[in-house]
């Protein structure tokens, strides 16, 4: 009758596990689930990754295009992130527009982008005020089971450093982008951000990287990202009980030293890439 | 944690979230604090609206003034317009809708009344009250928790209606805040005196902020309405002088 | 009831067997003297005393996943009112229902005794845990109506105002341990497998 | 280690309540040259299909000054109503709606933080049942660590960071964080021990 | 499809019908009901038609407009299409409802004309990769009678036949800027090739039989339907099976083969009623209620 | 348009640099394989954790994944008896080697013919006034995505245990312009060149449940398209079967043989 006792009384469940410091799928608090990273899968994108963070699955796909630069910043290409929440992923999300929770982890991962500086919009420019780039990075979720913004956040950084764009060069006579498919280069990417999330149990306990009945069932949400030099790039914790600062310093801590597993893991990655 | 004996913030303003010390009652008097107004023979702390149970202490919920009553009843006397059902108050209802044998009541809360047609006095099976949609019906809650769908009657324990049913016609119904109701209400509050024997007038007041006003003249009926909304920021000298300022040019 | 052959697994369309040797049962349909098979789970023939072998084809224990008729829900209380209750079934029999569907308890299919005396206030409270039996599937505007009127059907799990779990004891009335308060309810004599959920 | 400059001088507050009709609770919260109102409804009527049967529903909605409401709004609105539902006791009004609507008047800089401030007034003015009250606090870093608090657009724009705490009032705690820019974890801890004072 | 709800014993006395090659109204199964075509009925369009098959009609305009081609094919002009099912048809298309079906018969009159050989798109064009004609094709559907795709696609042939294009001369002034100039004479225009125009042929599934040009009742209890565009010369441009059933392979080739055997005679009598009524001219007694 | 005030702002408009590719990319013809042979086919059904039934499937280098959800309550206008389905085939903003395009419009047509195919399978009115949802998503289209995607949707619906006649299996074949030579599961390059034909079979019961085929067919080139569909639909059902039996296996524990 245990699956019964999950069902209608899950805080109780949780918290009997959550005594001993360990969780029901056999973690400790501070333990992350098994993180797999799949680069390049997709040809038809310009650079795609894959994340499988335990259960839940981000696919990032980034399509490469010209547009003409904004007026304000005549030197500035694009990159447009946009997180897509489907009724595939999780039976709660509705088809249609984006809802709530996508258009937030939208604007999450931009203001990742922003504020890690990632790569140099001027980068993107290919003729000053005439022809940029504009990278429309779309991160689909395959399947939700809890953090979502730290699998889109590995997700985005694995496709960006595995991106290859063709040489261009305008011609002068007629104006035009010539483009040459043969040749292709990949990003100047300057950090790598990571992120993790830590989710509040009734005040007392702080767990990592919450599954998604850990999250409905917590009663605080935090989620933190860091760059190489330890830096912090944005912190974000919506309401939920309230953490004292020594406990937000420890989360700080945990959260660098999880950057330097990613860190590793990534490098990893697009190593085995490169030697294919 | 801003936790402060209660004796020395009687009658301030107290803010959500601070938390009263009750003082040491005598050592073996168990203090166990119950929501319902019921005291019993050993020393029970009573909270009303506005402050909940923490541990041993009393913590506010609501921005207001801290009221003392003998022997042991606290509450926050806070300003609020949406009304909450409690059990037994008095309040105006407007009929909304007539399904089977209940009328359903706008009692301006967060969902609808029932009141049933047997809740009438002397109303039987046969011999049915008429109520229309859109009537004003003044009645008690029988029911009235979280849980359930409040529920009026418009007769007292033992059947009668003492001053409970359906209001007359052409009074005028207006709203005010509950802050100035119970200020009306309050057993030694002397405006509604005042007031009738300046206007003679049939006078309503439901604690769901609702107040039916029917004077001599249409005139007459608005003035003690603007009166009455005034009141709630006049303080009495200012009242005393409006009253004034009325009566001498009424004769 | 012997089990005859070891658990084979099938797939939507594959013919088991000719009409002949069995007769089809829970999970298999038959089309041109053939049974075939209409969900990917085991064969199971079972033959009850020597009549004709009935083939089934089964997923896990019994893997209906709707809530039929005659089955017993648990289900959680969502809103009460004078008339009826309405409730979220969240499992039927054992297996637990991947989506909720809603029901309603109607006041004359509370109690079995005395039925128009029965209050919805007094017999379950939002937030309970009721196990009820489905008696129709309603139709187009309401959902499945639920009946509570066998002593075996009722509140299980309940919680007082002080939010600790409350104790049945009697048939009508759970008290809660930490404040002694007595809360009217419908109570389900609880058979002994439930039990340990209530701890 | 980084030295805080003189009295980082508030922009003035202010602040008044009740002053529209129709809602339950209004107030309108002023700080600078950013003003924002507030009006909140509840516990009022629900649908049934967003109807939670155990504590009441928190709906914000965040109206820019010009335009329709962007994504930045729908995350400024989920971080307001996470604050709120945090310090709102739901459970004393099951299966009601509680619904604040925040109108931005003037952006004048540290937009959450008048968000915060606003809703946390209208509430107490609507007399809603709090456990504690909380009060928004943004503080800019610039390139040399001079920390701002309560910057304007323009101190927003030079600062390297724009960092926004909501504080509860019961234990000094952090209730909500959202940030912008890059910083060191002990710029962090100095400026939240400021906002605290 | 406009639907209208049959009960059990309804469905079977059809079924039976059908079975002997006998329908409720008296036709075979391969017969269409009377078929009623009218040309030029809309004044301001370049061409337009009305077709009326038993209780379906459908009236259909067509406006020429100067466009630019597209990337794609800059030598060629294109056809764009929008149906429109008003909710007079049936109440079911109130509000949204009929945008679902006249997307999909949109979709499906890309479809058909989606290749090279059924329409002359490169005369369309008047410089490549600058101008072409545009044809705006507007479906109207009037009402309901069961067997839309055909009726459409009949009043679409009817009206591309009606279409007189005006001549255009491109102008080569002097610093080479192309200027278009068009012929003031009215009668002075081009008219479009439709001979190779498909039309559409709805096979509905009853019992064990197909027939041609359900009416409501008989849509009603076919489970599949088989859709096929053919020309006049029998090649098949487009087929979809639409429909909950499913369909055996060998009826499949059956239908594929009476398909094109009713569109070869139902192109036939079209082609002559639409040169007979062009022969007429100015002095034919128009029937049409537009007048 | 809504949907952009609810996504994070871009520049109104951007092409693809396919479009200014310099030399023009030359399609490029059948490599290695013969006309009648499909592609090399992986498929793995019950991979997605929350879903009722889930399958993935990669022909090729087209990869579709469909997730179902299990029967849900549904309004149910009137007194319908029988359960409802309810498609919806979406292809990933990245998935096609032209432009971008968050297309959400072309997704709703193709739901329908997925339906289509789908809905002669479904036993649907063992779920009385329940619906069934099935969301299919293409990662990239690499040629024939619809066909994949009907096989994938009808495994995962087998996958989340709804009862069904039969799988369906999906396949697809395509004609050059001017040669009559037809090629079973063809890639995207040849897709575009000709005439297509896509048909969804329920094999067991040899009943072609979905049809579609646009361009030109002489004579009875459709008939022979049809039987090479049909033939491509048989080779393709015996990797279905075997990737649901181990999912089946490996999701439900085998029922102890009980005695007595």
């Amino acid at each position: 009758m245990a699956a019964g006792f999950k069902t209608v009384e899950p805080l109780e469940y949780y918290r009997k596990f959550l005594k001993q410091n360990c969780r029901p799928d056999g973690r400790e608090l501070s333990e992350f689930r098994t993180t797999t990273i799949n680069v390049g899968s997709i040809t038809t994108a310009d650079g795609s990754a894959l994340v499988k963070l335990g259960n839940c699955t981000v696919m990032c796909g980034i399509k490469a295009e010209f547009t003409n630069p904004p007026i304000d910043a005549p030197n500035k290409g694009y990159i447009v992130p946009n997180v897509d929440l489907t009724p595939l992923c999780s039976s709660r999300f509705r088809p249609g527009p984006p809802g709530e929770e996508a258009q937030v982890a939208s604007q999450f991962i931009a203001d990742v982008i922003d504020n890690s500086q990632i790569i140099q919009k001027e980068d993107l420019c290919i003729a000053k005020g005439k022809l940029a780039w504009v990278l429309h990075c779309d991160l689909i979720c395959l399947d939700y089971d809890g953090n979502l913004l730290d699998a889109c956040v590995i997700a985005l950084v694995a496709a960006l450093r595995n991106v290859r764009l063709p040489s261009v060069q305008i011609s002068e006579d007629t104006g035009l982008a010539q483009v040459q498919l043969s040749s292709k280069s990949p990003l100047n990417i300057l950090k790598s951000p990571v992120s993790t999330s830590f989710a509040v149990f009734d005040d007392t306990y702080i767990i990592v990287d919450p599954t998604d009945e850990e999250e409905t069932l917590a009663t605080g949400l935090l989620s933190i990202v860091t760059d190489e030099d330890g830096k912090l790039c944005t912190m974000r914790k919506p309401g939920g009980s309230a953490l004292s600062p020594e406990r937000l310093q420890d989360c700080i801590s945990r959260a660098v030293s999880r950057h330097k597993e990613v860190q590793t893991l990534l490098d990893e990655v697009l190593l085995s890439v490169k030697t294919q | 944690m801003l936790s402060v004996p209660v004796q020395d913030v009687l009658g301030e303003v107290v803010l959500p979230g601070d938390v009263l010390l009750l003082p040491a009652q005598a050592a073996d008097a168990p203090l166990s604090l119950s929501v319902a107004s019921s005291v019993t023979k050993r020393m029970r702390v009573v909270c009303g609206p506005g402050l909940t149970r923490q541990g041993e202490d009393l913590q506010v919920t609501k921005c207001g003034l801290l009221r003392h009553r003998e022997p042991a009843v606290y509450w926050v006397d806070s300003h609020q317009k949406r009304y909450v059902p409690v059990k037994g108050d008095h309040v105006i209802g407007i009929v909304t809708m007539k399904s089977g044998d209940i009328f359903k009541l706008d009692v301006a809360g967060s969902d609808q009344a029932s009141l049933s047609f047997l809740a009438f006095e002397g109303a039987t099976k046969k011999n049915r009250p008429n109520v229309k949609v859109g009537d004003l019906v003044y009645g008690q809650f029988i029911v009235a928790n979280k849980d359930m769908e409040p529920e009026l009657a418009c007769i007292d324990g033992s059947g009668k209606a003492n001053g409970m049913g359906v209001i007359g016609q052409d009074g005028f119904m207006f709203k005010v805040s509950l802050g100035l109701v119970r200020k009306l209400l309050t057993p030694q509050n002397d405006i509604i005196q005042e007031l009738m024997n300046v206007f003679p007038m049939e006078l309503v007041i439901g604690m769901n902020g609702r107040i039916w006003i029917k004077a001599k003249t249409i005139q007459q009926t608005l003035i003690v309405a603007n009166i009455l909304e005034a009141c709630e920021y006049l303080t009495t000298a200012q009242r005393k002088q409006v009253f004034a300022k009325f009566s001498d040019n009424v004769q | 009831m012997v089990l005859m052959a070891p658990a084979r697994c099938c797939v939507p369309g594959e013919r088991l067997c000719s009409l002949e040797d069995c007769a089809p049962g829970y999970g298999t349909y038959c089309k041109h003297g053939y049974v075939f098979s209409s969900l990917s789970g085991y064969v199971v023939k079972r033959s009850d005393n020597g009549m004709m072998p009935v083939i089934s084809v089964v997923r896990d224990t019994d893997s209906h996943l709707l809530p039929d008729v005659g089955a017993t829900v648990t289900c959680k209380v969502m809103s009460i009112n004078p008339r009826f209750a309405k409730v979220q079934i969240m499992y039927v029999g054992a297996t637990v229902l991947k989506n909720t569907f809603r029901g309603t308890i109607r006041k004359e299919d509370i109690r079995a005794t005395e039925k128009d005396k029965v209050e919805v206030y007094k017999s379950f409270r939002p937030g309970d845990v009721v196990v009820a039996k489905v008696i129709s599937l309603g139709d187009a505007q309401s959902n499945y109506l639920l009946t509570t009127a066998e002593n075996e059907l009722g509140v299980v799990v309940a919680h007082s105002e002080a939010g600790a779990t409350m104790v049945p004891i009697s048939w009508c009335e759970m008290q809660c341990p930490k404040t002694h308060i007595k809360e009217p309810r419908k109570v389900a004599r609880v058979q002994p497998e439930f039990l340990n959920v209530t701890t | 280690m980084m030295e805080v400059a003189e009295e980082p001088g508030l922009r003035e507050i202010g602040c008044e309540h009740s002053l529209l009709s129709r809602p339950d609770g209004s107030a309108t919260f002023v700080q600078g040259d950013t003003s924002v109102l507030a009006g909140v409804y509840g516990p009022a009527e629900i649908k049934v299909s967003r109807e939670m049967h155990d504590k009441a529903t928190i709906e914000v909605m965040v109206r820019p000054k010009v335009g329709l409401p962007a994504i930045q709004d729908k995350n400024h609105e989920q971080l307001i109503r996470e604050t709120c539902e945090s310090v709102i006791l739901g459970t004393l009004h099951p299966r009601t709606s509680i619904t604040i609507v925040l109108q931005v008047i003037n952006d004048g800089g540290s937009i959450l933080s008048c968000f915060l401030n606003a809703a946390c007034m209208a509430m107490m003015d609507a007399g809603l049942p709090m456990n504690a009250m909380f009060c928004g606090v943004t503080c800019a870093l610039d390139d040399d660590g001079q920390l701002i608090i309560d910057p304007n657009t323009k101190d927003q724009k030079e600062s390297r960071t724009v960092l926004t705490f909501a504080i509860e009032s019961s234990e000094k705690k952090v209730l909500t964080i959202s940030s912008r820019g890059a910083y060191s974890p002990a710029e962090v801890s100095i400026s939240l021990y400021q906002s605290c004072l | 499809m406009a639907s209208v709800v049959l009960s059990e014993a309804e469905k079977v006395y059809i079924l039976h019908g059908v079975q002997d090659d006998l329908r409720t109204d008296g036709r075979g199964c391969e017969d269409y009901r009377g078929i009623e075509v009218e040309t030029d009925v809309v004044s301001n369009t370049t061409g337009s038609a009305r077709v009326k098959i038993g209780h379906t009609d459908v009236l259909v305009g067509v406006k020429a407009e100067m466009g630019t081609p597209k990337l794609e094919h800059p030598k060629e002009g294109y056809l764009e299409f929008f149906v429109d099912c008003s909710a007079n048809a049936t109440p079911e298309f109130e509000g949204r409802g009929g945008e679902e079906l006249g997307t999909e018969i949109a979709n499906m009159l890309y479809k058909i004309f989606d290749n090279k050989s059924s329409m002359d798109r490169e005369s369309l064009c008047i410089l490549p990769g600058e101008h072409c004609w545009v044809l705006y094709v507007d479906v109207l559907l009037l009402e309901c009678g069961g067997n839309l795709f055909d009726t459409i696609s009949i009043a679409v042939k009817s009206a591309l036949f009606n279409t007189r294009i005006p001549k255009v001369r491109v102008l080569e002034d002097d610093e080479g800027s192309k200027e278009i100039e068009l012929s003031d004479d009215p009668y002075d225009c081009m008219r479009l090739n439709v001979e190779h125009v498909p039309c559409i042929v709805t096979l509905s599934r009853i019992g064990h039989r197909h027939v041609v040009d359900a009416t409501l009742q008989e849509e009603a209890c076919s489970l599949a339907s088989l859709l096929i565009s053919v020309t006049s010369k029998g090649t098949l441009t487009c087929m979809r099976k639409i429909g909950k059933g499913s369909l055996d392979p060998e009826s499949i080739f059956e239908m594929i083969e009476t398909g094109k055997r009713v569109a070869k005679f139902l192109h036939l009598s079209l082609q002559n009623v639409l040169s007979q009524e062009e022969s007429l001219g100015k002095k034919r007694h128009k029937i049409g209620f537009l007048r | 348009m809504p949907g952009d005030s609810r996504r994070v702002r871009g520049p109104e408009e951007s092409q693809s640099p396919l479009l200014y590719a310099v030399p023009a990319q030359l399609p490029v013809g059948r490599t290695g394989r013969g006309a009648g042979e499909p592609r090399a086919v992986f498929v793995r059904a019950g991979l997605l954790s929350h879903a009722a039934g889930s399958a993935y499937i990669e022909a090729g280098g087209t990869k579709v994944l469909c997730a179902v959800s299990g029967p849900r309550e549904w309004g149910g206008a009137g007194g319908e008896r029988r359960g409802r389905l309810l498609c919806d085939l979406r292809w990933a903003p990245f998935s096609r080697a032209g432009a971008w395009s968050s297309s959400a419009a072309s997704s709703r047509q193709a739901g329908l013919l997925l339906q289509e195919s789908l809905e002669a399978s479904l036993r649907l009115e063992r779920y009385p006034r329940a619906e069934l949802a099935v969301w299919a998503l293409v990662l990239e289209d690499r040629g024939s995505a619809l066909p994949a995607a009907v096989s994938c949707a009808s495994l995962a619906l087998a996958d989340a245990g709804v009862e069904m006649y039969d799988l369906v299996v999906g396949a697809g074949l395509s004609r050059g312009a001017e040669g009559e030579e037809l090629r079973l599961d063809p890639d995207d390059s040849e897709e575009e060149a000709g005439a297509t034909m896509y048909l969804s079979l329920l094999p067991a019961l040899n009943q072609v449940s979905g049809l579609l085929c646009s361009g030109e067919w002489e004579g009875d080139t459709s008939v022979a398209a049809v039987r090479m569909c049909m033939e491509g639909c048989q080779r393709l059902y015996p990797v279905l079967q075997q990737s649901l039996v181990k999912a089946t296996k490996r999701k439900i524990p085998a029922p102890q043989p009980q005695s007595g």
